[in-house]
């Protein structure tokens, strides 16, 4: 009983985007008619890490929790690449990383879309030119925007998915 | 004229057996003969059950009673649908296993003869044909240690194996102790005249006291119950059915171990006519637990044709299920209920013959691709024995209850009569039928988790070794074989308009269960399957089409819909790592892993794990060796004691053993001299 | 009427069994604290119900008096004990918790067994509850056998007075005042004894698994 | 203008159950979003994944055999044959006589059977562990259904569904019976542990290790993954009209006449709101629980369906 009375005195905690953004209201706008086509506003997103440092995945739990609340645009993160329509990948590609993260793209059907996220997966940062490194994500599959900051907000993460949105094939 | 053919199919291809020993000639012949026996078994006893006149029982008659020391003959006039019911599950499981037998045999080229198993194959089925068939005390005798020799016989094939050999021991010590059961309870009821004929019995047996009755019924229920393979009697089975040649195991597991059902209805209903409550009771109480712990055990085992094997145990607990209820109600003077356990029971008798001779069959099979029965050595088979698999498929379904086939309506019968059971006035007694449906239910879950595990890991994944990397489909005629009794499944389930009311007019009659005409249902789609006392109605005819239907419609639907039709082969997702082995799939072990410790109370599982390091560095495993026992309960705690008794006694007795002929002839003299004194004081 | 009233009384009895079985399945001392209230609670509202219907002051008096110290003293009294002794959790009881939970059942049924013959003389429109608190009974001693913590074993004791108290309301609509106020207070008696003596067990091994009383015997 | 008949209607009404399905779902998640504090996915959010899924390709295992691709037309199908049996808005259907509480109850351990093999045939790790646990929780609740059943029909006199909804109609006394009370209680839990709903399994997890039925489907995708999941929803449905309409009857039609088909249309949407919204507080409050404690659940269930019996056997 304690639990559900706090609940209620809680109420909602999902923010609406800051007003001061016009940019990405009018983005969610045009995107949700754009994407209602193809991924019908259900967007799987399959998260790979593919060596970062866990900057950037913290952000993107943000995301899913309930300020950002992204399911509310129909996204949600899946189990297995097989359910997913979209990878969402960080950190600078390491030479453990680059098999896996070709099978995952490989694993996913199409149609698909990449979204790159942080710095690291764009210039692989700091690590660039590590022995470790096999290079920025770009180099081992297809991207289809990279969403850059060291980490990016949760907002911007969002922007990038929904810029990828955006320019994603449409069904006809 | 049919069963003199009967005889003569089986006589010849025994013969042909001993002829030819080798070659295709001998393996055509001799299955040939069996598949012509098996032929006019069915014949005679569909016409029986069915009603057909085909006038060939009184033939028979006639030549049986010549001897005088026959008293009656082998076959009663007209003969009893009961019998006619076994006759019939022995003739269909030998057409399918003597077919199945040529491709099977034909790996034995140039190792083994065909002299033995052969002719002891069809001596087999001939002997399990005569014994429903029986009408006196010696007859049965004969046929029923027949069938025991035989068979023995049968399980020594591979008498090269320490493993057959022991088999084979339990095997004969169970058999030789349940006929001491059975003979007793025999001659207890034998009449003062001396008359072995059965009806002469049956009149005997109404003038004993109730208190002799139920001795009887329990001599017998121990005797024939051993030869069911009942709990706590069934230790010889799970090791003498795999131990045999496959299409001799899908006969013993799938007919022989009925004629023991067959024997508690020859006794429970005609000869001693019915009996107190109690003795259902007992029956009922037994059967339940036969299915849960025969469930229970197949789910820990990892060779395919023990698994099979303990199957089978679970099964005919669910036979004796509904044939105790049957006798329960019929006690209680609850006819049409009691007509409802009795046929689910003999439904079922029917039904796992089918299935579990398919999956016999099956594994068989797979045995003769991979030349392993473990099944941690097997998997992706699907692939290179696509047909074997679809086989096996249907009577893994079909054992694990569900719909459309047949091992869902004969469960169905049974489950049906259970509830029924709410009707026994006496409810301290009524509280056993939910408690039955509550373990036959769990049974039959834990049936279908136990052949999802025996059909993955066998066929399905990746091949865990050489020997089933290079499996290969069955010949022809196994392959044959399989399908004939996977049809059977399917259309065993669906004839279940034509099965209940015949086999509700076979036991019409027996100790006074109303007659035929109380059991009727018409021949239509739209009539659904009930038989009086049911409190429910099913059409299985109409869910095998619809679901037919249904897989029809849904790809043309999608079709219509225009839904994606892109299709991508890939590697199995295993989160990116690198490549797959056949290491990375789980086993039999692992999948039955989660029972195993829910039902620990019963296992009392031990692992040992030994795991070999590196000799650098102990982060670096070598190999792992792991193993998991369970406890025998039966073997250590009931059949071990009085083994070792049994040794210690036969070592005292040892004392008079001296190796002298004369000694021994003294013996010989000693005995006959207090045989005949007794005999003289018995007289006067 | 009558079968309403009866209905009632089967539902009220089923619910004062089920928070005896609650016992067998939760481990937390809270959660069987809570049971053993709500057991109580339900104990009372169906002695509320059968004074209602049978119009008896006596029940009335009872009504209240077991919800005010069963429903509402009592178990303020054991929360104040749990919180005294550490370990909120039942030890590994001596039956696993499935199985305790499957034989529960099976006590239940064996009460109906053993009742079924009282019940085909009996004519009050109570009389079908009865088999529920005899399985109560039952149920509440298998607790008090089965398991460890002498807290535990404290409530199971509790639940078993309980049973008693419905099964003579159920049988006879109230048994004379005396006698149940009686049988109160020798339960409260009870329960302060062995409020006592957990205390000492926690003084002398400390720790209130009765287990460690088997080295007295050493 | 001629009344439908009632093969229309159960047409209709398995049509009907398939367009639901996933509005429940959507209902349930978007109840639970909310009960998070969050705004959540709206009502309508799975037909637009199940229309987004039959768009998408199909990735097959190259390890899988045709059992694979099989399987999903038989869950499909197996659910969508009980759907033709449970009374979703009128009784007695003409298919009553079909199939009784038993046949649906194995109909739907045949899908279960074929997602089960259909899990072990990539080779996968995961899909094996989820077919062992899966099949485990399957097995463990089908003996608290059949005492569910056995005392439901000792209560209507039959296995029928039919004749359960017309005998509780005549009879409104027995919905309060205690052992109809009890029997639903059991088979509220069964209902959780079959579909995959917390304490036995969480729908949401991403956890591969704590997964029961998501990690048998994780090689599925595209079509294919769609009439899992629709099949899946359907499934949570029929549980739920099961559980609505045979304890609490009122407002399923009994004549095919408009009024009574749209007065039975809205009590059986109410009944799967507030059933929607029992799950969704209920799954709020509950933690999931370990694999081998599911057990200890499932007996919770077996002991409350024996009670339902022992208790019918005096009613009777």
């Amino acid at each position: 009983m304690g639990l559900l009375s706090k609940i209620f005195r809680t109420g909602i905690v999902t923010e609406a985007f800051p007003p001061g953004d016009p940019q990405i209201v009018h983005l969610v706008r045009e995107v949700d008619l754009r994407s209602r086509r193809l991924f019908g506003r259900a967007l799987g997103i399959r998260e790979v890490d593919a060596g970062s440092c866990n900057g950037c995945e913290i952000e993107i739990s943000g995301l899913m929790g309930p300020v950002y609340d992204s399911e509310r645009f129909g996204f949600h993160f899946v189990a297995s690449p097989r359910h997913a329509d979209l990878l969402l990948v960080t950190g600078p590609v390491t030479r453990n990383m680059e098999v896996p993260l070709r099978k995952t793209y490989e694993a996913t059907p199409s149609p698909k879309l990449v979204v790159a996220v942080g710095d690291c997966a764009h210039t692989c940062g700091v690590f660039k030119g590590s022995y470790a490194v096999a290079g920025s994500v770009d180099q081992i599959i297809p991207v289809d925007v990279f969403v850059d900051g060291c980490p990016p907000e949760p907002a911007d993460i969002l922007r990038g998915i929904l810029t990828a949105l955006g320019r994603a094939p449409q069904a006809s | 004229m049919i069963f003199l053919l009967m005889v003569a199919g089986y006589l010849f291809g025994a013969l042909a057996a001993l002829l030819f020993a080798r070659g295709w000639v001998a393996r055509w012949l001799t299955a040939a003969g069996a598949i012509i026996g098996g032929a006019c078994a069915v014949t005679l006893a569909v016409a029986e059950v069915f009603g057909f006149d085909i006038g060939s029982f009184q033939i028979i008659v006639v030549l049986a009673r010549r001897p005088w020391w026959l008293q009656g003959g082998v076959i009663q006039d007209p003969a009893q649908p009961l019998s006619a019911v076994f006759l019939g599950v022995v003739g269909a499981i030998a057409i399918p296993a003597a077919l199945y037998s040529i491709g099977y045999t034909r790996a034995w080229e140039g190792r083994r003869s065909l002299r033995m198993p052969g002719a002891m194959l069809n001596l087999f089925l001939l002997s399990m044909s005569l014994v429903p068939l029986a009408e006196n005390i010696l007859w049965f005798v004969l046929f029923w240690e027949g069938m025991a020799v035989t068979s023995y016989l049968l399980v020594m094939t591979e008498a090269e194996e320490p493993e057959t050999v022991h088999a084979g021991n339990w095997y004969l010590g169970m058999t030789q102790f349940g006929l001491g059961f059975i003979l007793a309870a025999f001659f207890l009821l034998l009449p003062p005249d001396g008359s072995g004929d059965f009806t002469a019995l049956a009149k005997h047996a109404a003038t004993l006291s109730p208190g002799l009755k139920s001795l009887v019924f329990v001599l017998a229920l121990i005797g024939f119950g051993s030869k069911a393979g009942l709990v706590p009697l069934h230790v010889w089975l799970p090791s003498a059915h795999p131990a045999a040649p496959s299409h001799v195991s899908a006969l013993m597991s799938g007919v022989m171990i009925k004629l023991g059902v067959y024997g508690v209805l020859l006794f429970g209903l005609r000869l001693l006519g019915g009996g107190p409550a109690w003795w259902g009771g007992l029956v009922l109480t037994l059967g339940a637990v036969s299915a849960l712990l025969g469930v229970l055990y197949a789910l820990m085992e990892h060779d395919l044709k023990r698994l099979l094997a303990y199957h089978s145990i679970e099964n005919i607990g669910i036979i004796f299920i509904g044939v105790g209820a049957g006798m329960m109600f019929l006690s209680y003077d609850l006819p049409a209920l009691a007509v409802l356990g009795f046929v689910g029971g003999l439904y079922h008798t029917i039904n796992h013959a089918c299935f579990k001779g398919l999956l016999f069959l099956g594994a068989g099979s797979v045995l003769h691709a991979t030349h392993t029965r473990n099944m941690e050595e097997m998997g992706g088979l699907i692939k290179r024995m696509p047909r074997t698999a679809l086989f096996f498929l249907v009577g893994a379904a079909a054992i694990s209850a569900l719909p459309p086939l047949n091992g869902f309506v004969s469960e169905w019968v049974v489950f049906q009569a259970l509830l029924g059971g709410a009707s026994i006035p006496q409810r301290e007694v009524a509280v056993l039928m939910p408690i039955a449906v509550a373990m036959l239910a769990l049974a039959s879950g834990l049936a279908a988790a136990c052949f999802v595990k025996a059909f993955g890991i066998t066929f399905l994944g990746i091949a865990r070794s050489h020997e089933a990397e290079q499996a290969r489909e069955a010949p022809v005629s196994m392959q044959v074989a399989m399908a004939a009794l996977a049809l059977a499944c399917v259309v065993l389930g669906a004839a279940a308009y034509a099965m209940v009311p015949a086999l509700g007019r076979v036991v019409a009659g027996l100790a006074g269960l109303p007659p035929a005409s109380a059991v009727t249902v018409s021949w239509s789609l739209r009539v659904p399957l009930s038989a009086p006392g049911a409190v429910g109605q099913i059409s299985p005819l109409p869910i095998l089409l619809g679901l037919a239907l249904l897989l029809v419609a849904i790809p043309i639907g999608l079709w219509l819909s225009r839904a994606s039709r892109a299709l991508r082969v890939s590697d199995t997702w295993g989160c990116g790592r690198i490549a797959q082995t056949p290491r990375m799939q789980y086993t039999a072990a692992a999948f039955a892993e989660p029972l195993r410790r829910i039902f620990a109370a019963l296992y009392r599982p031990t692992e040992d794990v030994s795991i070999d390091f590196h000799p650098e560095s102990r982060y670096f495993v070598q190999s792992i060796a792991y193993r998991a026992h369970i406890i025998p309960w039966f073997e250590r705690y009931l059949y071990d004691p009085v083994i070792d008794r049994v040794i210690a006694w036969a070592a005292r007795v040892r004392a008079i053993q001296s190796g002298s002929l004369h000694a021994y002839l003294t013996y010989l003299v000693a005995a006959l001299v207090i045989m005949l004194g007794l005999l003289m004081l018995w007289g006067s | 009427m009558d079968s309403a009233f009866g209905q009632l009384t089967v539902l009220g009895s089923s619910l004062v069994l089920l928070c005896g079985l609650t016992l067998l399945w939760r481990r937390g001392s809270a959660a069987h604290i809570g049971a053993f209230a709500a057991q109580s609670v339900a104990l009372a509202a169906t002695a509320g119900l059968i004074a209602v219907v049978t119009g008896s002051r006596e029940l009335w008096v009872v009504a209240v008096i077991l919800l005010g110290l069963k429903g509402i003293l009592m178990p303020i009294l054991l929360k104040r004990m749990d919180r005294r002794f550490g370990s909120p959790r039942e030890l590994e009881p001596y039956v696993n918790t499935a199985t305790s939970l499957v034989i529960g059942g099976l006590l239940v049924v064996l009460a109906y067994i053993v009742t079924w013959p009282i019940l085909d003389v009996s004519r009050l429109p109570t009389r079908a509850g009865m088999p529920l608190a005899m399985g109560l009974i039952f149920v509440s001693l298998f607790v008090i056998i089965s398991r460890k913590k002498a807290l535990t074993q404290v409530i199971g004791f509790l639940a078993l007075e309980n049973g008693i108290a419905l099964l003579a309301m159920l049988g006879t609509y109230g048994i004379p005042f005396i006698v149940e106020v009686g049988v109160f207070l020798d339960a409260l008696m009870g329960f302060l004894v062995m409020q006592i003596v957990i205390y000492r067990i926690q003084e002398t091994f400390e720790s209130i698994d009765v287990e460690q009383l088997n080295r007295l015997s050493q | 203008m001629p009344l439908p008949t009632g093969y229309t209607v159960a047409i209709a009404q398995t049509a009907l159950a398939l367009f639901l399905a996933p509005g429940l779902v959507g209902l349930i998640r978007w109840l639970k979003a909310r009960l998070q504090n969050r705004r959540g996915a709206p009502v309508w959010q799975p037909y637009l994944e199940l229309r987004k899924l039959f768009a998408k390709e199909v990735v097959v295992s190259s390890n899988a055999s045709w059992l694979f691709r099989v399987a999903p037309f038989v869950v499909f199908a197996s659910t969508v044959a009980v759907a033709f049996l449970v009374p979703v808005l009128a009784v007695p259907s003409p298919f009553d006589p079909v199939g009784d509480l038993l046949v649906v109850v194995y109909l739907l351990l045949l899908g279960t059977f074929f997602l089960a093999l259909a899990g072990l045939d990539p080779g996968s790790a995961f899909g094996g562990m989820g077919s062992s646990r899966e099949m485990t929780v399957a097995a463990l609740s089908e003996p608290t259904v059949a005492l569910a059943i056995f005392a439901l029909a000792l209560g209507a006199g039959s296995t029928n569904l039919g004749q359960i909804v017309a005998r509780t109609m005549a009879d409104p006394a027995a919905a309060v019976s205690p052992g109809y009370l009890l029997a639903f209680g059991a088979l509220f839990v069964v209902t959780l542990a079959e579909n995959g709903r917390l304490p036995v399994d969480n729908p949401a997890t991403h956890l591969e290790l704590t997964m029961i039925h998501e990690a048998m489907i994780l090689e599925y995708s595209g079509r294919y993954l769609a009439l899992i999941e629709w099949a899946a929803w359907l499934k949570v449905l029929l549980f739920f009209s099961l559980l609505g309409n045979l304890f609490v009857p009122w407002g399923v039609a009994t004549v095919l006449t408009p009024s009574a088909l749209g007065w039975a249309l809205a009590t059986l949407l109410a009944k799967l709101v507030v059933l929607a919204v029992v799950l969704a507080v209920f799954e709020t409050r509950v933690a999931k629980l370990r694999l081998f404690r599911v057990p200890e659940l499932l007996a919770v269930s077996f002991v409350l369906a024996v009670l339902a019996i022992t208790v019918s056997f005096l009613v009777r």
